[in-house]
């Protein structure tokens, strides 16, 4: 058996444990990776940016810890850039899973930067409705919130002197991984009562909010770890989608790789066989 | 002098008229009409409100009152929906001062929020409705009265012939993997109505046929099938009820089963015919590494690149419908999938139209995009 | 019969809004709703029946693994009955630590199986095959830093169009949206007409031939 | 990081796990075996959990105990008739009756797809087709965008045309059908690279995972932490 022809049939543990060396290795490394930008997410950043010190800005979690790998990093990179511009956090999820998601960032964030809570972010907590939980949030927050996930009423958080409803929020920042999510902020945080919304998808939902993006109604939009990385580029803080971005980048360099190799020994083989034939 | 006083009246009238209308505001409630029942429209012009006011507006139903809206705007809309039908409401809007007293109370109502009997947002639904009904049984009828419809060559389904023939000269067995959703999912039945052509043929061939499932519905549904087809190929003696056997309802248990069979039973022939998730790399994968000819069709697009690289034929989305009408050539299914031909060309007709008016008339393209995109 | 009639219900409602009609309508997405629990239940009791049965009279080296699966359906299901429910500690470990974990890693062996399938599967062996594959190259390619590298150069030149982030975007907003489109129009007629044939009771093999 | 003993044992048997599960790419063995049938276990024990939290207590518990007069309560007990019927497909003698509520949910799903897939996914998309040719322009900014959304309506013109089966694909009819072909290898080729990517994302998850939060579990519970 010929080199080619080995190749040809080579066992594919081999290939298991080469994509699995290219995942692994550069993400022990830690090597970040400069990603080019898009205009659909430097809008986002941008939109986060202009707003004067002190905004604030609500952070809804829709997803829960199945989408954690793409998700999570671009929650981290925009409360990372809320606290670098000093704006002040209310968190809440529209699916059951997403406030703990953002406990989970803030346990950390919160003592490293000196935040304190009331005054600087809340966490609402989850309730479940999806669209008629945002519908009531532009009547008044206490409606569907009267306390915060810890059971403290919302008079008494300072946070809450200035914003009572919807309307008083500078910017949506919606992370989402299907429905309720991003396009219900949209219809009805931005549609209704004008309030910009911005956020992140995963990257296969992604292509289907561009028209939303195309039309004005989404400021801006994160797809995927691509978009989390591009993020984290921006506010000049390279985190988990940045390394996990090159562990991406030399996974897909593979793929093509054995796509190009599985596609060159097929046609050679062939052709040999055809002079073989010949002959 | 007279005219003088007159005219001091009228102005003063008007200018308190005026201010009343100023410092009493307008606040109405409108049923909404020719929807689909349950909201009402709210609608508010309050000039004087003072900087250090909010106004809030006050859902009366059924003797308790709820805060649906706290402002600050001078004017405004708003539409209360998912209100119970027939339930008789009221609202009160009122002034309130930085304090908490409230400085002035307008109401409005009581409003029924009534539906009406035809949703006209929805007349376009019903219409295509209609529409595709006429098209689809018009052309079953016809192809009762014995007209004949063409149909063209579908490859996949050219080549199910082949893959049978030559499991059969291999001695091999040939599996059907008819997805992993139950008989309710429609994707579903289009395989199982294809199983039951594939097991005419191998029941004619007398090949072995290996379907396993996940489903215990779909399971009673595919025994019930290939045994009417080996009925009718008079081979009754061929047929065994654990031909199609249940594996597990689990999705990576149910791969990871077939998988299994893929690798020990080394079948010459694949058939993935259903809605497939993310079982469909796996299975391909493993059928193209033993060598099978795999014949595969769903209508779920993100697994259908996986099916199209991996697999020798695809069924794509629509065809795997039509597959059922190729396969049997009964005269109804033929007519029926003519039918759905032409709702298609009356698709895109509406498409090339809408696009000629659109570009030549734009007030009546802007009407056929609202009619379109704003479904109620 | 009934299938037919349920489903004109279904339909006619949707167009009369009617209080007296859509309310219907609604009560039956009710009920399906509560019917569809049942059917989640039916698997769940197959499920425990045949692996109880395996688990006593199966393979000897499998009854162990069926005995697995029932301590932990059992488990799992007494955690989520504790106090708390949903959001007792113990349905709360069990989620986080077990369930995730398991289904996250579950579907991330699907790269591996990618990549195999990428060098043993996918070849391009017809024109469509290929199409597909030159597609899916420049795609991957795009959404990496690898597309900058190798085609950065093009970037805000008068060769703009060749910069494989650009081509990436304008595949996935031009063409895969018309395909797409084509294909949700297709497969929803195809769904369509089949529809009409079981209300009009041409079809009926899912109900498993009669 | 601040972690309790008790607190470094849920990462640490995630962890275990998620090196169990891929220990099947070497081969099929014991360990993986053991994970998969946990896996099958607790996804079922905990969907039923989830289902009677939110289908079963909200919807047939609580609307049992708030019933008002005779229609609430047929609004409850026929479909868990009909659902009970469903459970007759275990006993093989009755099982005939799990037809009448396999019939109902058929209904219901031909029903309520047939409405649902003819708005959005058919007349819905017309209307998307159509509206970039309201606001169609050829100066300078608008050229690109117009010149897409043509390109669009051919595309998916071509598509639909590939899925016509009452006509051979012969002559100038079965260039357009080519082109069509075209346009779904392309489709499908792009979703692939976007799921490839979404899988990786998965995979660079799961890594991410045993080199933080697992590496940091067993430092603590071997002592180190």
């Amino acid at each position: 058996m010929s080199f080619l022809e080995k190749l040809d049939r080579l066992d594919r543990r081999i290939i298991f444990l080469i994509i699995g060396v290219a995942v692994f290795v550069p993400l022990l490394f830690r090597v970040p990776i400069k990603v080019v930008q898009s205009p659909i997410v430097q809008d986002i950043y941008e939109g986060i940016q202009a707003l004067p010190e002190g905004s604030i800005i609500l952070l809804s979690f829709d997803y829960d810890p199945s989408t954690l790998a793409e998700l999570q990093p671009m929650s981290e990179a925009v409360i990372k850039h809320c606290i670098q511009k000093k704006h002040k956090m209310v968190f809440i999820g529209l699916w059951p899973q997403g406030p703990k998601l953002a406990q989970g960032i803030m346990d950390e964030m919160a003592p490293r930067y000196n935040l304190q809570y009331g005054v600087d972010y809340v966490n609402l907590g989850y309730k479940t409705g999806g669209l008629v939980v945002i519908s009531s949030l532009g009547s008044a927050i206490s409606d569907p919130f009267p306390t915060d996930m810890n059971g403290t009423p919302l008079r008494e958080l300072p946070i809450f002197n200035e914003v009572k409803t919807l309307r008083d929020f500078d910017y949506v920042v919606s992370m989402s991984a299907g429905d309720p999510g991003i396009k219900h902020w949209v219809m009805i945080a931005k549609d209704r009562f004008k309030v910009p919304v911005g956020g992140g998808v995963t990257a296969v939902s992604a292509p289907a909010f561009y028209a939303y993006y195309n039309s004005g109604q989404l400021e801006g939009l994160m797809g995927g770890l691509r978009g989390a990385a591009e993020y984290e580029t921006l506010i000049d803080t390279p985190g988990t989608a940045s390394y996990g971005m090159s562990a991406q980048n030399w996974a897909h360099l593979m793929i093509i790789l054995f796509i190009i190799i599985g596609n060159s020994t097929m046609l050679i083989l062939k052709r040999r066989k055809e002079k073989s034939r010949v002959r | 002098m007279k005219r003088l006083l007159f005219t001091v009246i009228l102005i003063s009238a008007a200018f308190f008229s005026l201010s009343a209308q100023e410092s009493e505001g307008t606040f109405t409630a409108e049923d909404v009409k020719y929807d689909s029942g349950g909201s009402v429209d709210l609608a508010w012009n309050l000039p004087g409100l003072e900087e250090s006011q909010t106004l809030e507006i006050y859902r009366v139903f059924n003797g308790g009152e709820g805060k649906i809206i706290q402002s600050k705007d001078l004017s405004g809309r708003f539409s209360d929906r998912n209100l119970k039908l027939k339930g008789s409401y009221s609202y009160v809007l009122r002034v309130v001062n930085e304090d908490g007293t409230v400085a002035k109370e307008i109401s409005a109502g009581p409003v029924i929020p009534g539906a009406s009997l035809f949703s006209m947002k929805r007349a376009i639904v019903l219409a295509a409705l209609i529409i595709i009904f006429y098209l689809i049984t018009h052309y079953i009828r016809a192809s009762r009265r014995g007209i004949e419809f063409p149909i063209r060559k579908i490859p996949a389904l050219e080549s199910v012939d082949e893959a049978i023939g030559r499991a059969t000269e291999m001695g091999k067995p040939i599996l059907f993997v008819p997805g992993i959703m139950d008989i309710d999912d429609v994707q579903t039945v289009a395989g199982i109505i294809i199983l039951g052509e594939v097991a005419s043929k191998t029941a004619a061939y007398d090949a072995t046929l290996n379907v396993p499932v996940s489903r215990s519905m779909v399971m009673s549904t595919a025994r019930e099938t290939v045994k009417e087809s080996y009925l009718k190929a008079g081979r009754p003696d061929a047929f065994h009820e654990n031909m199609i056997h249940y594996l597990t309802d689990d999705q990576f248990g149910y791969v990871s089963g077939v998988d299994g069979i893929m690798a020990r039973e080394k079948p010459a022939a694949i058939f993935m015919l259903g809605t497939f998730y993310a079982e469909s790399l796996i299975l391909a994968e493993t059928g193209n590494s033993i060598g099978a000819i795999q014949i595969a069709g769903t209508a779920m697009p993100s697994q259908l690149p996986f099916f199209i690289a991996a697999c020798d034929y695809t069924l794509i989305g629509e065809e795997l419908y039509a597959a059922s009408a190729y396969l049997s050539r009964q005269p109804h299914m033929l007519g029926a999938l003519k039918g759905q031909d032409m709702a298609k060309l009356f698709i895109m007709i509406i498409l090339i139209i809408g696009t000629i008016l659109t570009l030549l008339f734009p007030p009546v393209g802007a009407w056929i995009i609202n009619v379109f995109s704003n479904i109620g | 019969m009934i299938t037919a009639f349920v489903a004109v219900i279904m339909i006619v409602a949707y167009f009369v809004p009617k209080p007296e009609v859509s309310v219907i309508r609604d009560d039956l997405q009710q009920w399906f709703l509560i019917v569809v629990t049942f059917t989640m239940v039916l698997g769940l009791l197959n499920l425990l029946f045949v692996s109880l049965h395996k688990a006593r009279k199966g393979r000897k080296e499998d009854r162990f693994y069926n005995w697995v699966t029932i301590v932990s359906l059992l488990g799992t299901m007494a955690a989520g009955f504790l106090k708390g429910g949903i959001n007792s500690p113990a349905f709360d470990f069990i989620f986080n630590y077990i369930y995730i974990p398991l289904s996250a890693t579950i579907f991330s062996l699907l790269a591996f199986y990618v990549a195999s399938a990428s060098f043993r599967a996918f070849r391009a062996k017809s024109v469509m095959a290929t199409i597909l594959l030159i597609t899916a190259f420049i795609v991957m390619m795009g959404r990496v830093p690898l597309g900058d590298w190798v085609t950065g150069w093009a970037q805000g030149t008068s060769l703009d169009f060749l910069y494989l982030p650009n081509i990436t975007n304008w595949i996935m907003e031009v063409m895969n949206m018309a395909g797409q489109r084509a294909v949700l129009m297709g497969a929803a007629l195809g769904l369509i007409a089949t529809g009409i044939k079981i209300i009009l009771g041409i079809e009926r093999s899912y109900l498993g031939g009669e | 990081m601040t972690m309790t003993f008790a607190g470094a044992i849920g990462p640490f048997l995630a962890g275990v796990l998620t090196l169990a599960i891929f220990s099947f790419l070497y081969k099929d063995n014991p360990v993986y075996k053991f994970a998969e049938h946990l896996f099958v276990g607790t996804s079922a024990g905990y969907w039923f959990i989830y289902n009677v939290y939110n289908i079963f207590i909200p919807n047939v518990w609580v609307a049992l105990h708030e019933a008002e007069g005779f229609r609430d309560y047929l609004n409850v007990v026929l479909p868990v008739i009909l659902g009970v019927f469903m459970l007759m497909r275990l006993i093989p003698s009755v099982s005939w009756i799990s037809r009448w509520a396999m019939a109902f949910s058929v209904g219901m799903t031909v029903g309520f797809n047939t409405i649902t897939e003819l708005q959005t996914n058919v007349l819905q998309q017309i209307g998307a087709t159509l509206s970039p040719f309201a606001s169609l322009h050829f100066n300078n900014g608008g050229l690109g965008a117009s010149v897409n959304a043509i390109i669009i309506l051919l595309a998916v013109l071509a598509a639909l045309v590939y899925f016509f089966f009452s006509k051979e694909h012969t002559g100038g009819y079965g260039h357009i059908a080519k082109v069509g072909i075209w346009v779904l290898m392309i489709t499908f080729g792009a979703s692939f690279g976007y799921t490839v990517m979404a899988r990786i994302s998965l995979l660079i998850g799961r890594v991410q995972f045993l080199q933080t939060d697992w590496w940091v579990a067993i430092k603590h519970i071997i002592g180190l932490g």
